[in-house]
């Protein structure tokens, strides 16, 4: 299972920007390494990051075969209300991997 | 006569070594300018004034030109300096050498007399190349240096012009002198004037046949330094308040660590502290950290007698099964399968079943090790937002990124100090060490040397790929080839460095000097395997081809006896639509003396391979005794490279290319058992002596025009070819495999 | 503890566990970095010095042993490069790299003292412990017959 | 993880020693100074595909990334637009090219007016050294670009140490096909 880390406040101000720092671990195999033998192993990357406030999609990447071992991704918010946040990942074979974080907003 | 006086004509100059004497070119006096024996770049001593990046002229005259290659024994501490100092018409004797800084070459981009003049554009840096490696010094900076030099002479002598109300096309300038008239002025003068003066139109550079200092034997600079000790090499830094690192990885490369116990051994006298290295997230086999643990202590002999002492459990690995002879099994099964086509012209399968004559034959090369003279070091020093890294730097920028990286610093705050280099032979173009010297500067917070011993350097080596061949040719009835077939099957440096660039399974490089041979057959297949090992691999002097021409010209040998042909005539027959490679064997033929008609025991042999657009033909002379002791009497090399720069230091590479093969084809190896490497130091890996080095001529063909041939590398692939072909005349037997020690020689 | 060496004339109290090898303690604590470093097991020659005037391989010396001996390092040969070796390694451009000539000139210079005018067979035979990579062999050789002649003078 | 900070875009810097009189060495690393960002063909293509046009004005967006990297297999790089993100004026989308990978484009972030900051920071995989594009198009359809100049160091001899050898190769091949065919025409 990708082990996911997110680093958000959980606490902030009405219509502050929030930083929000996400990483999951996961090969990212670009589709043009190769084994012992010389022969590409295929490609096997997340293709797709989304991340949802309160259901209205705020962060949205298509992600290519550059993007490095274990993605990691720094984007920012505005804390509009206080709710939950969902960050989903689409992999190449079909799984899904997601995770929710909570934002109070004074 | 200067050899570039005679440009046109092909012509030989020989240089015979016997006593070391020079037939050609002349030793000028001691130079006035005293070297630095810091040579990485140092604010002039003296305030001079820098005409551009690459040239600064103090008060008294001397003349510092920046290098932007490493100093490795081949000689561009000299060799670029002359370049230079050829069109900036500097009295030599006033020019000392010092390096480029690698920070500077990141922070400025191409100056604009480089860009005006056409040579770079505008997105190259100011030092334009700084990696050392291809034998491509002379090749690929030649323009640019001489530029530097053309335009810094015309802007010195605009400066005297404008002080003097003359035209610049009445100034010259001469051995530091500019004069015009009855006025004259040194460089040093009008250096500050020269610095500002703007130019409509940059200079043009010489062609080869104006040149008067390229072509002559000059001394080289750094001699001085090299006879008394005081160059400074990386091992031999010392900065303030800095300590001292012993440290040791998994003997199974890039096996990790159970555990260790630095308890027992923190009491040991000047033992300060244990350091652990880690490999961080995304870090691989190309470029990370191995787990490693370092101790530090106030003096390497006492790091490194605290780390022998403590006990260390290194992991189990999936390699620990992994042994050479497993390895060659596996890539000579390969060799009886299509590989990845690199080269197929015609129809070489048919050509050879209708062939009057079939030609087969296996052959093997281990893997092997630089084994340079000073093992791995490194130095690193951090202060608050800025880091500096001295080491023997085959690649200063890479070694500056490499400590960034680790460090989390921004590259523009990061400065590498290049020293001479105790050897480099490629190994010092991967810098993995210099980012484990960051990471144990990083933990220590001190300025910190590390030193690895002799076996961890050859054990942590990064080897020269193992690789096997299959030959398969057809010959007509005339003995000469009509089909030919390549197959190799071996440990790709690409694969392991660049896989991107493997496109379903070929890596030409794997197949250098079989790929491109100079031979004129009708029929050719090429073909190759990747085979891998986790053993990490890198550049060594002349890369595949030191396997592969020890291949090859043994198979071509073989047709040559299977078709009735001299090995050497049936060479001349399959390049005669070359002028060059023609040239290089008739050459060989004349100065070797050449003959198969030799009594029992001793044998000629010929070898011949082109690499880095150097053509490099040579002619062994072997005695072996009847219980098979083999002597190598006498190598005669042919070399057609082009053009000289400096015909002593060129001599010296073919010479020391021959050396360095020879105790890669005689007796050294490197195995691996239990997934780690066997020869771990001087005792059994075995390199060539003096008591084993034979006479060696070198005889230059020079071709001239526009070839600007490599000379570091390319001289070192033909010794394997010559000396194993010498072998079959001297005793009927055909060495196969590489080293030749496992060969039973023993004849009559 | 404290001993003390007597290096190319000069006397050092030096604060060093007995069998530290001689080499690191000329290298790291006396602070002459000539000697090189190049295997640790005295097979590579890299480490030579003289002691008491005969070539010795430092890195397997302990500095016990060196005690009350006069030794000399490749900076101590003459204070000006003015030895016989160092004028004819210099006159060839002997060095390429350069890291194993401290320690080639320092044997030649033990071999010149015992034989003046050495033979091939000599050389082969004394210089045979001092590995160069860089194969200057020829030039080495050729060095020493030429120092044998300067010194013969 | 410790981010490189990104305030050293353009500066001067005295160049301490060898020049008595100060030389001002000027870094603008990647002088913008084109009237249009011109990308390659197989970039633009996509761009084209993504943005509905390939012609990107340059400013507004800059590119934060060191200036060498050694393998190139995580750089970090932070893609920043210069905008006030509001309903009225915002980023709608931001693109990453490198013309010397294996497949040209890099990154791909929709955002609007919600991410309040358009800024965002990755690692990605570098092949070679070269020109990093970016790209942003914002609210009032107008494109934005911007390129960086970077040097991956490791495996930068790989591709042209041989690159004369095999030049020789191809021409002596082509010579001798070119005997072969004239032979058997006759």
């Amino acid at each position: 299972m990708a082990t996911i880390r997110i680093s958000i406040p959980e606490t902030a101000a009405k219509d502050e920007i929030v930083e929000i720092r996400t990483l999951i671990s996961h090969p990212m195999d670009n589709g043009y390494n190769v084994d012992a033998r010389g022969q590409r192993i295929p490609r096997h990357i997340l293709h797709t990051f989304i991340v949802t406030y309160n259901g209205v999609e705020v962060f949205h990447a298509n992600l290519h075969p550059a993007q490095s071992t274990n993605p990691y991704m720094v984007f920012h918010t505005v804390a509009v209300e206080t709710g939950t946040l969902e960050f989903t990942w689409l992999d190449d074979d079909g799984s899904v991997f997601s995770d929710t974080r909570t934002i109070t907003v004074q | 006569m200067n050899i570039h006086n005679v440009s046109r004509r092909k012509f030989i100059v020989t240089s015979a070594t016997a006593a070391g004497g020079m037939m050609l070119g002349f030793n000028l006096p001691a130079q006035a300018a005293q070297m630095n024996a810091n040579p990485w770049e140092l604010p002039t001593d003296k305030e001079g004034q820098e005409v551009n990046a690459w040239l600064a002229i103090d008060p008294d005259g001397t003349v510092t030109i920046r290098v932007g290659q490493s100093e490795m024994g081949e000689g561009v501490f000299t060799s670029m300096p002359m370049i230079v100092a050829e069109e900036l018409h500097v009295d030599w004797k006033m020019v000392k050498a010092a390096y480029a800084s690698g920070n500077r070459y990141l922070r400025q981009k191409a100056e604009d007399y480089q860009v005006a003049a056409g040579i770079l554009n505008e997105d190259h840096q100011v030092y334009r190349r700084m990696g050392t490696g291809g034998s491509g010094a002379v090749r690929r900076s030649r323009t640019f240096l001489q530029q530097a030099g053309a335009s810094a002479r015309e802007r010195l002598k605009e400066a005297a012009a404008q002080a003097w109300g003359v035209a610049r096309a009445d100034v010259t300038a001469k051995d530091s002198v500019l004069s015009s008239g009855n006025r004259t002025g040194t460089f040093a003068e009008f250096a500050t004037a020269a610095s500002t003066v703007a130019l409509d139109v940059e200079p043009v550079i010489k062609t080869p046949d104006q040149f008067n200092l390229l072509g002559a034997s000059v001394a080289r600079l750094d001699t001085p330094l090299k006879v008394n000790g005081s160059a400074t090499y990386g091992i031999d830094i010392r900065l303030p308040g800095m300590v001292y690192a012993a440290v040791r990885a998994n003997p199974v490369p890039y096996g990790g660590i159970d555990s260790y116990d630095a308890d027992a051994i923190m009491g040991l006298p000047g033992v300060i502290q244990v350091v652990e290295i880690v490999p961080g997230e995304g870090q691989d086999l190309r470029s990370g950290l191995q787990p490693a643990v370092a101790v530090i202590a106030n003096s390497y002999t006492r790091a490194l007698s605290a780390l022998d002492q403590m006990p260390i459990k290194w992991s189990a690995t999936p390699n620990d099964g992994v042994n050479s002879r497993d390895l060659f099994a596996d890539a000579n099964a390969a060799l009886g399968m299509p590989g990845a086509i690199s080269v197929d012209e015609g129809d070489t399968a048919g050509a050879i079943a209708g062939a009057t004559t079939v030609v087969e034959g296996d052959y093997q090369a281990p893997y092997q090790s630089h084994a340079c003279m000073e093992p791995f070091n490194c130095t690193v020093h951090i202060t608050d937002n800025r880091a500096d890294v001295y080491g023997s730097f085959q690649n200063p920028p890479g070694a500056l990124a490499v400590v960034a990286e680790q460090l989390g610093m921004d590259p523009i705050n990061v400065f590498s100090h290049t020293t001479f280099l105790g050897g480099g032979f490629g190994r010092r173009s991967r810098n993995d060490e210099p980012r484990q010297a960051a990471e144990i500067a990083r933990q220590v917070g001190r300025p910190v040397k590390m030193v690895w011993t002799r076996e961890e350097d050859m054990m942590q080596n990064k080897m020269r790929p193992m690789a096997v061949a299959r030959f398969k040719a057809g010959l007509g009835p005339d003995g000469m080839p009509v089909g030919w077939h390549a197959r190799v099957a071996g440990h790709s440096i690409t694969a392991h460095i660049r896989p991107e660039r493997i496109e379903n399974g070929l890596d030409n490089s794997l197949l250098a000097a079989v790929r491109n041979h100079p031979y004129n057959i009708p029929n050719q297949l090429v073909d190759m395997h990747v085979r891998n090992s986790h053993i990490p691999v890198h550049y060594w002097r002349s890369v595949n081809a030191s396997q592969n021409v020890f291949m090859a010209e043994q198979f071509v040998d073989e047709m040559a006896q299977a078709g009735g042909h001299d090995p050497l005539d049936f060479r001349l027959k399959m390049v005669e639509d070359l002028e060059d490679w023609s040239l290089v064997l008739n050459t060989l033929k004349e100065k070797s003396g050449w003959t198969t008609d030799l009594p029992p025991g001793t044998g000629m042999g010929i070898g011949i391979s082109e690499e880095f657009g150097t053509v490099v033909g040579q002619v062994a002379t072997v005695t072996v005794s009847r219980r098979g002791q083999l002597t190598i009497d006498k190598i005669v090399a042919a070399v057609d490279c082009g053009h000289l720069v400096n015909p002593a230091i060129a001599e010296g590479q073919i010479e020391s290319a021959i050396v360095y093969g020879l105790s890669a084809c005689l007796a050294g190896e490197v195995t691996i058992s239990g997934g780690q490497v066997v020869e771990n130091n001087f005792d059994t890996f075995k390199v060539l002596r003096i008591n084993e080095m034979p006479i060696i001529e070198t005889h230059w063909a020079l071709t001239g025009g526009d070839k600007w041939g490599g000379l570091g590398e390319p001289g070192l692939p033909p010794v394997a070819a010559a000396v194993a072909n010498a072998i079959f005349y001297a005793t009927g037997k055909r060495p196969r495999e590489m080293p030749i020690v496992h060969t039973d020689l023993s004849w009559g | 503890m404290a001993l003390t060496l007597t290096v190319n004339g000069t006397s050092h109290v030096v604060d060093v566990e007995a069998e530290s090898p001689l080499l690191w303690v000329i290298r790291d604590t006396i602070g002459l970095t000539g000697t090189k470093f190049g295997c640790g097991i005295a097979k590579c020659g890299a480490c030579t010095v003289h002691i008491d005037g005969r070539a010795a391989k430092s890195c397997t010396t302990k500095v016990s042993a060196a005690v009350g001996k006069s030794i000399t390092t490749i900076e101590g040969l003459s204070p000006d490069s003015t030895h016989p070796l160092q004028v004819a390694w210099t006159e060839l451009d002997t060095p390429q790299c350069g890291y194993c000539q401290s320690g080639q000139i320092m044997a030649a210079a033990a071999l010149l003292s015992k034989r003046a005018n050495p033979s091939d067979f000599d050389i082969d035979t004394e210089m045979a412990d001092n590995i160069c990579r860089c194969g200057t062999y020829t030039k080495i050789r050729a060095a020493i017959h030429r120092a044998a002649e300067i010194a013969a003078q | 993880m410790a981010m490189i900070d990104s305030t050293r875009r353009s500066f001067v810097t005295r160049i301490g020693g060898g020049a008595g009189a100060m030389a001002l060495l000027t870094v603008v690393p990647h002088p913008a100074s084109a009237e249009t960002i011109d990308l390659p063909e197989r970039e633009s293509a996509i761009l084209e595909a993504a943005f509905g046009s390939s012609v990107l004005t340059p400013g507004k967006i800059s590119l934060d990334m060191p200036i060498l990297a050694e393998t190139g297999l995580s750089v970090p790089v932070t893609f920043k637009v210069d905008s006030p993100m509001t309903e009225a004026d915002h980023v709608t989308r931001i693109m990453g090219f490198a013309p010397g990978n294996p497949e040209p484009v890099l990154a791909d972030y929709q955002i609007g007016p919600r991410a309040g900051l358009a800024e965002v920071s990755t690692r990605i995989r570098l092949a070679r050294t070269g020109f990093v594009y970016a790209a942003a198009k914002l609210s009032d359809g107008t494109l934005w670009g911007t390129k960086f100049s970077i040097i991956v160091t490791l495996g930068a001899c790989v591709e042209d140490i041989f690159d004369l050898d095999w030049q020789r190769d191809a021409e002596r091949r082509a010579m001798r096909a070119e005997a072969r065919a004239a032979a058997a025409a006759e």
